[in-house]
């Protein structure tokens, strides 16, 4: 870092807001950013888009104070300013939301929208009334509603979402960042956050936008800047772009559309004649799962469609005996299945690609080598068996080839693996035990285009070779891969779509139906 | 809980008796020997454990003042340090009594250990006065205090050396073996008369244990309290000596003054008895089980 | 063609049983306090539900509490502290050994002993937050050489001071009958709360706790809140070994070292008082009470001394176990 | 060495300076070995550097390595133990107990113990897994509640064999010149080590200890395994309170207890033997030789006892502080 601590923004336009400029970062060996620059004025948003990996989040986390870069300058004002931890970037009136839910589960939401807000009070003294009549300014501009004195950990995840949205905006920000804020919203709950955006922007609040939502980021941004493995590809003007030179730019290549499953293969009716691998009825376990019946085919892709809290996921977990169910029967393979953990499921052949990768799908700390044996041992009929590290990195070898995983080496520590590439491994790991039905929940949340089209590939391949698989999805427009779409409201399945009328209004309708909510009281399993 | 401190002679009394730790056989036999005697009586016996801390213990007391006994024995603890303990039994009229825990402000019976100088005394001899010791002393405890000083005064004007390190407890017999095992290597056989001498049993223990893995004959080691594997220890030889309270005899002595204590009450002189602590040799050991048939050594 | 299926509603659980079981959940502990006085109260009724036995069980908590609530600020910030047994046998002994050879007055001894606790605090902090040393490996390090320096200073044989009445005055004296431990403990409990309820310090370290990184991102500096913990911490630890001193007028190389465990056994039996598993100021000195209670119990009716191991460890297990288990059950 | 080019040097600098460091990190701990070797060689060059001092040195670490490599199987799964000393103390004195007064042979008085350190292992992973305890607290209270037994079963008094010689002879046998213990050891270490690296248990456990959830969604049967590591654990503790017992013939209630943080100081030191902080079977018998060299060579030296505690100290803080400091470095 070699530059004139003077007037370094003299230079030709006026200074934006914000500047980053020739920012540079390794891990260990390996380049996350090369020289990047980029500048967010105030009053406009500013975009990042780019594949998993490609170093957004790292360039977020030098400006929040979180990594220090290797070289290069940040600007503020056009004046340069060194910003060494998070406390920082907070007095200098940077704002962020990062990519990973950052809440306390046992604060309440006041107390975590209250966590290291602006100045502390006097003498440090909290000051509680105060805090309070901030927090509700603040819920009534996102328009959200949660009683302030409830523990976060008895929240849904797209209300955590809204109080940690909430947290950057009790201090008064000039600039915030937001990296993939609406990963987990509903699009009513997107359309809300467009709005706060627009509002803030017209108060001339700078906003960083990173989104692998491209019809989000196209309508939110002003300008795009897309990054490609840690450089900086090109800037666009969102109005001048569309979604095809955008992904593209991307991926470095075109990437063919998703093509549905009803123009691939198929008339429906084959599906149906198949023989039945799964037949689930009247699964119960209230309140969130209601007499759930429904049956799963050979080779088959269903999709289950609903909003975010409609309680696909409690579905799930009870498919595969995470939970026990209530009520309600199963028969898989033709014989009575009644699993008490997931290594009764593992065992009869059904497994679950949770939708938290990082929590509940990886040993983050772990090789990417033993993260794709696991669900391998959870599998093994005793645990005496003998382990063979030699066939099972093979093994390993073998399946990191076939899902095209990059990473370094197997022997590559799994939290270094971009989010795509993470994923893919937790849907590795599962394949390699052979399961009969493979349930996916959100399987390409936070995933780039360029991945999320190999995790279809991979699914429809699956589903070729025989393997029923279940897709939970959010996204409306992904279920375009199923044969058919069961449609779940309020812990009931209440509609089934085949492919043939699958159109994503329909959809969208059906989910909404009417709105009902649910004491949770759950806790997560931490 | 009885209250009876008004009545004397042979009534059923009350006792409240804070032990040291587990660690300290000599008045764990003392307590469990009296605790015997004074049931078979009729009395009612309490015992607390502090562990060794100085703070339980106070505890203890406090809860046996709560408790309105006749009687509160402490044992081992300076009693000096339990000052808290004695004044909350002043106040409430209960009188105590201490084993080997010295006189202080509100102690009116102490059983004095004495200090068994005959085993240093014993080791200058069976040394000639001349050659090599490793002594493994323990400060917080009294009893090894006042057996150190022994020592001390006993190798004082020899031709010895002292090689003094200070034990842990707990982890004694592991600190003297590990010791012990040093210092045999880094002192040869034949270099000079070598001795180890410990303030009890088992960094004794723990010595013959380092002596036997080196496979030194030539050490005479010296402990105090005549634990039972020290007993076998001196019987098979490893040990040279020990010396052992004739415990039996101190419950006695503490079972027969009870009475008398506390008819007494608090404000009576402090009296003062000796628990005789005679040394034990390979020679002698026949003699002193004939004696203490409860004494085990096989 | 899109289907749509039939539903019948299903009946709803009854929830007064899950009402039930988190009542209990909350209250479990406390329960197990109080069955234990009201059993006590049967069996000794003359000896043990008396205003003098209160307050001697307040006086036997005193010292404890002190060192388990500032292990309980430690807890709080998610950290650990296995030196503070030590760091109270060293403040004993360094205030002996300054009052008798550097002639220092109580006071100052007091004032210098806090300062060797803030100095343990800020070793073991450092340690953790700039060697990025577990606090498991480094208060057990800390601690370890800590044993060394009071070895050190005493040669391992007790520090006696020679006039040692004004200093037992500390503990013996008494305000309106209650003793003077047991005020310092409540004052400082009162401080200890507010400071972590009160305080945006205080936030900050439940904070710091509860998601380390997420208070991190939020700006608050992890670091030094996690310093701040560990010397307030130490500095408990050291009152506990001053007053530990002004018991006997004396003090030993080992004395503090039994209050560790008993310290974490408060702590954690705290943590299930009125919370589910959080760390908290009055649930940690209602578990100190509740040994104590215990101890006197056995002490009263008169039961062998093994008893109070199996109490203790029992104890523990269901003031913890039984909430859990409600709590599961209430939300299953 | 310049390089005249422009646009090489830093990152090479950087590299090469990272790549020390990640050596450093991987190697620190093995360097203070070999330090603390060289060093004690050439200050006491006869008695230090001899097969016999080696010899003596492995056999005084075989008891603390074998219950240390026990509750580093507990830590691999995430858990902890408190109640391996108590374990090893109950272990001892079950063994002397039964030999004395049921008249077992050497034999069954051992699957006697084994079976006694299964039940506490089961009960600890009961608490554990069932009532769902944190394994600080359940450990902490099972441990007390074993002491309590421990004093049931002796009265406090150390339990002694009548006629020990058979008894003893397991400590001080030697085949090949090297005692008995040495290979009970280095058997333990093997089978432990292929335990955990080469069957489908121990792979399970390094997934139970990485993340919980991931493992139980990945069918692994957590709590069977969590039980499993307790099970291992304390049945090595109670070997290490047999062969303990078996050096003089008699074991005392509270003989065990000091391995507890030595088998902590241990495990963690060898966390960062060669890995960055994952518990692992040779990591931790570095760990207890590294110790037990240490304590051998204060003592040939001559150096106080207090210093002693200073080494320890330093050793673990130093031992883990200096690798994560140098990986931090490398990965800057
Ligand atoms: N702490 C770290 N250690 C090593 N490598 C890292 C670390 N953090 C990030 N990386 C690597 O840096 C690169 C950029 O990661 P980054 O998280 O910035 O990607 P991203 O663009 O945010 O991707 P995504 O869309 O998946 O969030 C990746 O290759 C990643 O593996
Ligand atoms: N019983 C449970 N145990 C553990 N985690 C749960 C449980 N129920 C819900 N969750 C988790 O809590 C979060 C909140 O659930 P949410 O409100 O999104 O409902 P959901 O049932 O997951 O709905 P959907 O899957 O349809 O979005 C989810 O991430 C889910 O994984
Ligand atoms: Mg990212
Ligand atoms: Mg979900």
């Amino acid at each position: 870092m070699a530059t004139s601590e003077t007037d370094t923004g003299a230079d030709a336009t006026p200074a934006g807001l914000l500047q980053m400029r020739g920012i540079s970062k390794s891990f260990g060996g390996s380049r996350a950013l090369d020289g990047v620059s980029i500048e967010v004025e105030s009053g406009s948003v500013h975009a990042l888009c780019g594949a998993n990996g490609a170093g957004k989040s790292t360039l977020v986390k030098i400006l929040a104070g979180l990594e220090r870069a290797d070289e290069g300058e940040i600007l503020l004002d056009g004046r340069r300013v060194e910003v060494d931890n998070p406390r920082d970037a907070a007095d200098l009136g940077l704002s962020f939301i990062h990519q990973e839910l950052n809440l306390v589960p046992k604060f309440s939401v006041l107390q975590n929208m209250a966590m290291g807000s602006g100045d502390p009070g006097r003498f440090g003294i909290l000051d509680l009334r105060r805090l309070r009549r901030e927090a509700r300014a603040v819920q009534e501009r996102l328009g959200f509603d949660i009683p302030l004195d409830v523990q976060v950990e008895q929240l849904s995840v797209s209300d955590r979402w809204m109080v940690s949205l909430g947290r950057s905006l009790m201090r008064d920000a000039r600039f915030i960042a937001m990296d993939e804020p609406t990963a987990s919203f509903t699009d009513e709950e997107a359309n809300r956050l467009m709005s706060v955006i627009e509002e803030l922007t017209s108060e001339g609040v700078g906003i960083l936008y990173i989104s692998h939502r491209l019809d989000e980021v196209l309508e939110v941004s002003d300008r795009i800047t897309v990054f490609r493995n840690g450089q900086k590809v090109t800037t666009l003007e969102s109005s001048q772009t569309d979604r095809q030179e955008l992904t593209t730019q991307i991926v470095g290549r075109e990437v063919e559309k998703l093509v549905s499953r009803l123009e691939a293969e198929a008339d429906e009716s084959v599906a149906e004649t198949r023989p039945v691998r799964l037949q689930v009825r009247a699964l119960t376990r209230a309140p969130r799962v209601l007499q759930a019946s429904f049956d799963v085919h050979e080779g088959e892709i269903v999709g289950i469609a609903g909003l975010v809290g409609a309680g696909r996921t409690e579905l799930a977990r009870l498919l595969i005996g995470a939970d026990r169910a209530t009520g309600g029967t199963m028969v898989f393979n033709d014989a009575p299945y009644a699993p008490k953990s997931p290594h009764d499921a593992l065992r009869a052949g059904i497994a679950l690609v949770p939708e938290e990768r990082r929590s509940q799908g990886l040993v983050l700390t772990d090789t990417v080598e033993n993260n794709l044996a696991m669900a391998e041992h959870g599998a093994a009929a005793s645990m005496r068996a003998r382990f063979r590290p030699k066939s099972s990195r093979a093994a390993g070898q073998a399946l990191m080839e076939r899902f095209s995983v990059k990473a370094r080496s197997i022997r590559d520590s799994a939290h270094h693996l971009s989010g795509g590439n993470q994923q893919k491994v937790v849907v590795g790991k599962y394949v390699r035990t052979n399961p009969g039905l493979l349930v996916l929940d959100e399987p390409t949340v936070g995933v780039d285009v360029g991945a999320r089209a190999e995790i279809y590939r991979i699914i429809t391949g699956l589903a070729s070779e025989g393997t029923s698989v279940l897709v939970i999805s959010s996204d409306f427009e992904e279920l375009a891969i199923c044969d058919r779409v069961l449609v779940m409201r309020a812990g009931r399945l209440i509609a089934e779509v085949p492919a043939s009328e699958f159109d994503e209004d329909h959809l969208t309708a059906l989910c909404f139906g009417s709105t009902e909510s649910f004491g949770t009281t759950e806790t997560e399993t931490a | 809980g009885g209250s009876s401190s008004n009545s004397g002679g042979d009534d059923s009394f009350s006792v409240g008796i804070v032990r040291f730790a587990p660690s300290e056989v000599t008045t764990e036999a003392v307590i469990n020997k009296y605790t015997k005697l004074a049931e078979d009586e009729g009395w009612e016996v309490t015992t607390a454990n502090p562990d060794g801390a100085v703070d339980k213990a106070i505890g203890a007391m406090q809860d046996f003042v709560q408790k309105d006994v006749d009687l509160i024995i402490v044992s081992v603890i300076e009693s000096t340090s339990l000052a808290a303990g004695l004044k909350s039994a002043e106040a409430a009229g209960i009188p105590v009594a201490s084993i080997a825990g010295g006189t202080a402000d509100g102690i009116v019976f102490d059983l004095v250990v004495s200090p068994g100088t005959e085993v240093p005394e014993a080791m200058v001899a069976n040394m000639g006065g001349k050659g090599r010791v490793l002594a493994l002393g323990y400060k917080p405890g009294l009893p090894c205090q006042l057996r150190e000083d022994g020592f001390n005064e006993a190798v004082k004007g020899t031709d010895i050396t002292v090689d003094r390190q200070e034990v842990l407890i707990p982890g004694q017999l592991e600190s003297g073996q590990k010791f012990a095992t040093t210092w045999l290597a880094k002192n040869p056989k034949g270099s000079e008369p070598l001795s180890i001498w410990a303030c009890f049993d088992d960094p004794a223990m723990g010595s013959i244990v380092a002596a036997k893995q080196a496979g030194r004959d030539d050490v005479k080691i010296y402990g105090y309290d005549g634990t039972p594997p020290a007993l076998k220890a001196l019987k098979d030889g490893q040990l040279a000596a020990t010396a052992a309270p004739d415990t039996a005899g101190a419950a006695q002595m503490l079972f027969d003054a009870t009475p008398g204590l506390i008819e007494a009450g608090v404000g009576a002189d402090a009296k003062t008895e000796e628990i005789p602590y005679p040394i034990i040799t390979p020679e002698t050991l026949d003699q002193y089980l004939a004696d203490n048939p409860g004494a085990n050594a096989s | 063609m899109t289907s749509l299926m039939e539903n019948e509603p299903t009946a709803e659980v009854a929830k007064s049983n899950a009402h039930f079981f988190e009542w209990f959940g909350r209250y479990g502990a406390l329960l197990v306090l109080a069955a234990l006085i009201t059993v006590t109260s049967i069996l000794a009724p003359s000896t043990f539900p008396t205003v003098d036995n209160a307050i001697n069980i307040l006086n036997q908590s005193a010292l404890s509490a002190i060192i388990a609530m500032g292990l309980t600020f430690v807890l709080v910030t998610g950290e650990f502290d296995l030196s503070i047994g030590n760091t109270a046998s060293l403040a004993g002994v360094s205030a002996c050994a300054l009052m008798v050879s550097a002639d220092l007055s109580i006071p100052m001894a007091l004032v210098a002993i806090l300062l060797v606790g803030a100095v343990v605090g800020l070793v073991n902090g450092f340690v953790v937050t700039y060697m990025n040393v577990s606090a498991l490996v480094a208060t057990l390090g800390v601690g370890t050489i800590v044993i060394g320096v009071n070895y050190m200073i005493s040669d391992g044989a007790p520090v006696a001071l020679g006039d040692p009445d004004a200093f037992l005055e500390i503990t013996f004296g008494r305000f309106l009958g209650i003793p003077y431990p047991v005020y310092i403990m409540l004052a400082i409990a009162a401080l200890l709360w507010w400071l972590l309820n009160r305080t945006v310090l205080g936030q900050s370290m439940q904070a710091v706790g509860g998601n380390r990184v997420a208070a991190e991102l939020s700006g608050i500096r992890v670091d030094r809140v996690r310093v701040i913990a560990f010397v307030v911490c130490s500095m408990c630890a050291a009152v506990t070994g001053f007053l530990l001193a002004s018991r006997t007028g004396s003090a030993a190389v080992s004395a503090g070292d039994t209050y560790l465990l008993s310290a974490f056994a408060a702590s954690f039996f705290g943590s299930a008082v009125l919370r589910d598993g959080q760390f908290h100021i009055l649930g940690t000195l209602v578990g100190v009470i509740t040994v104590s209670v215990g101890f006197n119990s056995i002490a009263l009716i008169g039961l062998e001394t093994y008893w109070q191991y199996f109490f203790q460890g029992l104890l523990l297990i269901l003031g913890v176990g039984v909430g859990t288990l409600a709590r599961r059950r209430a939300a299953a």
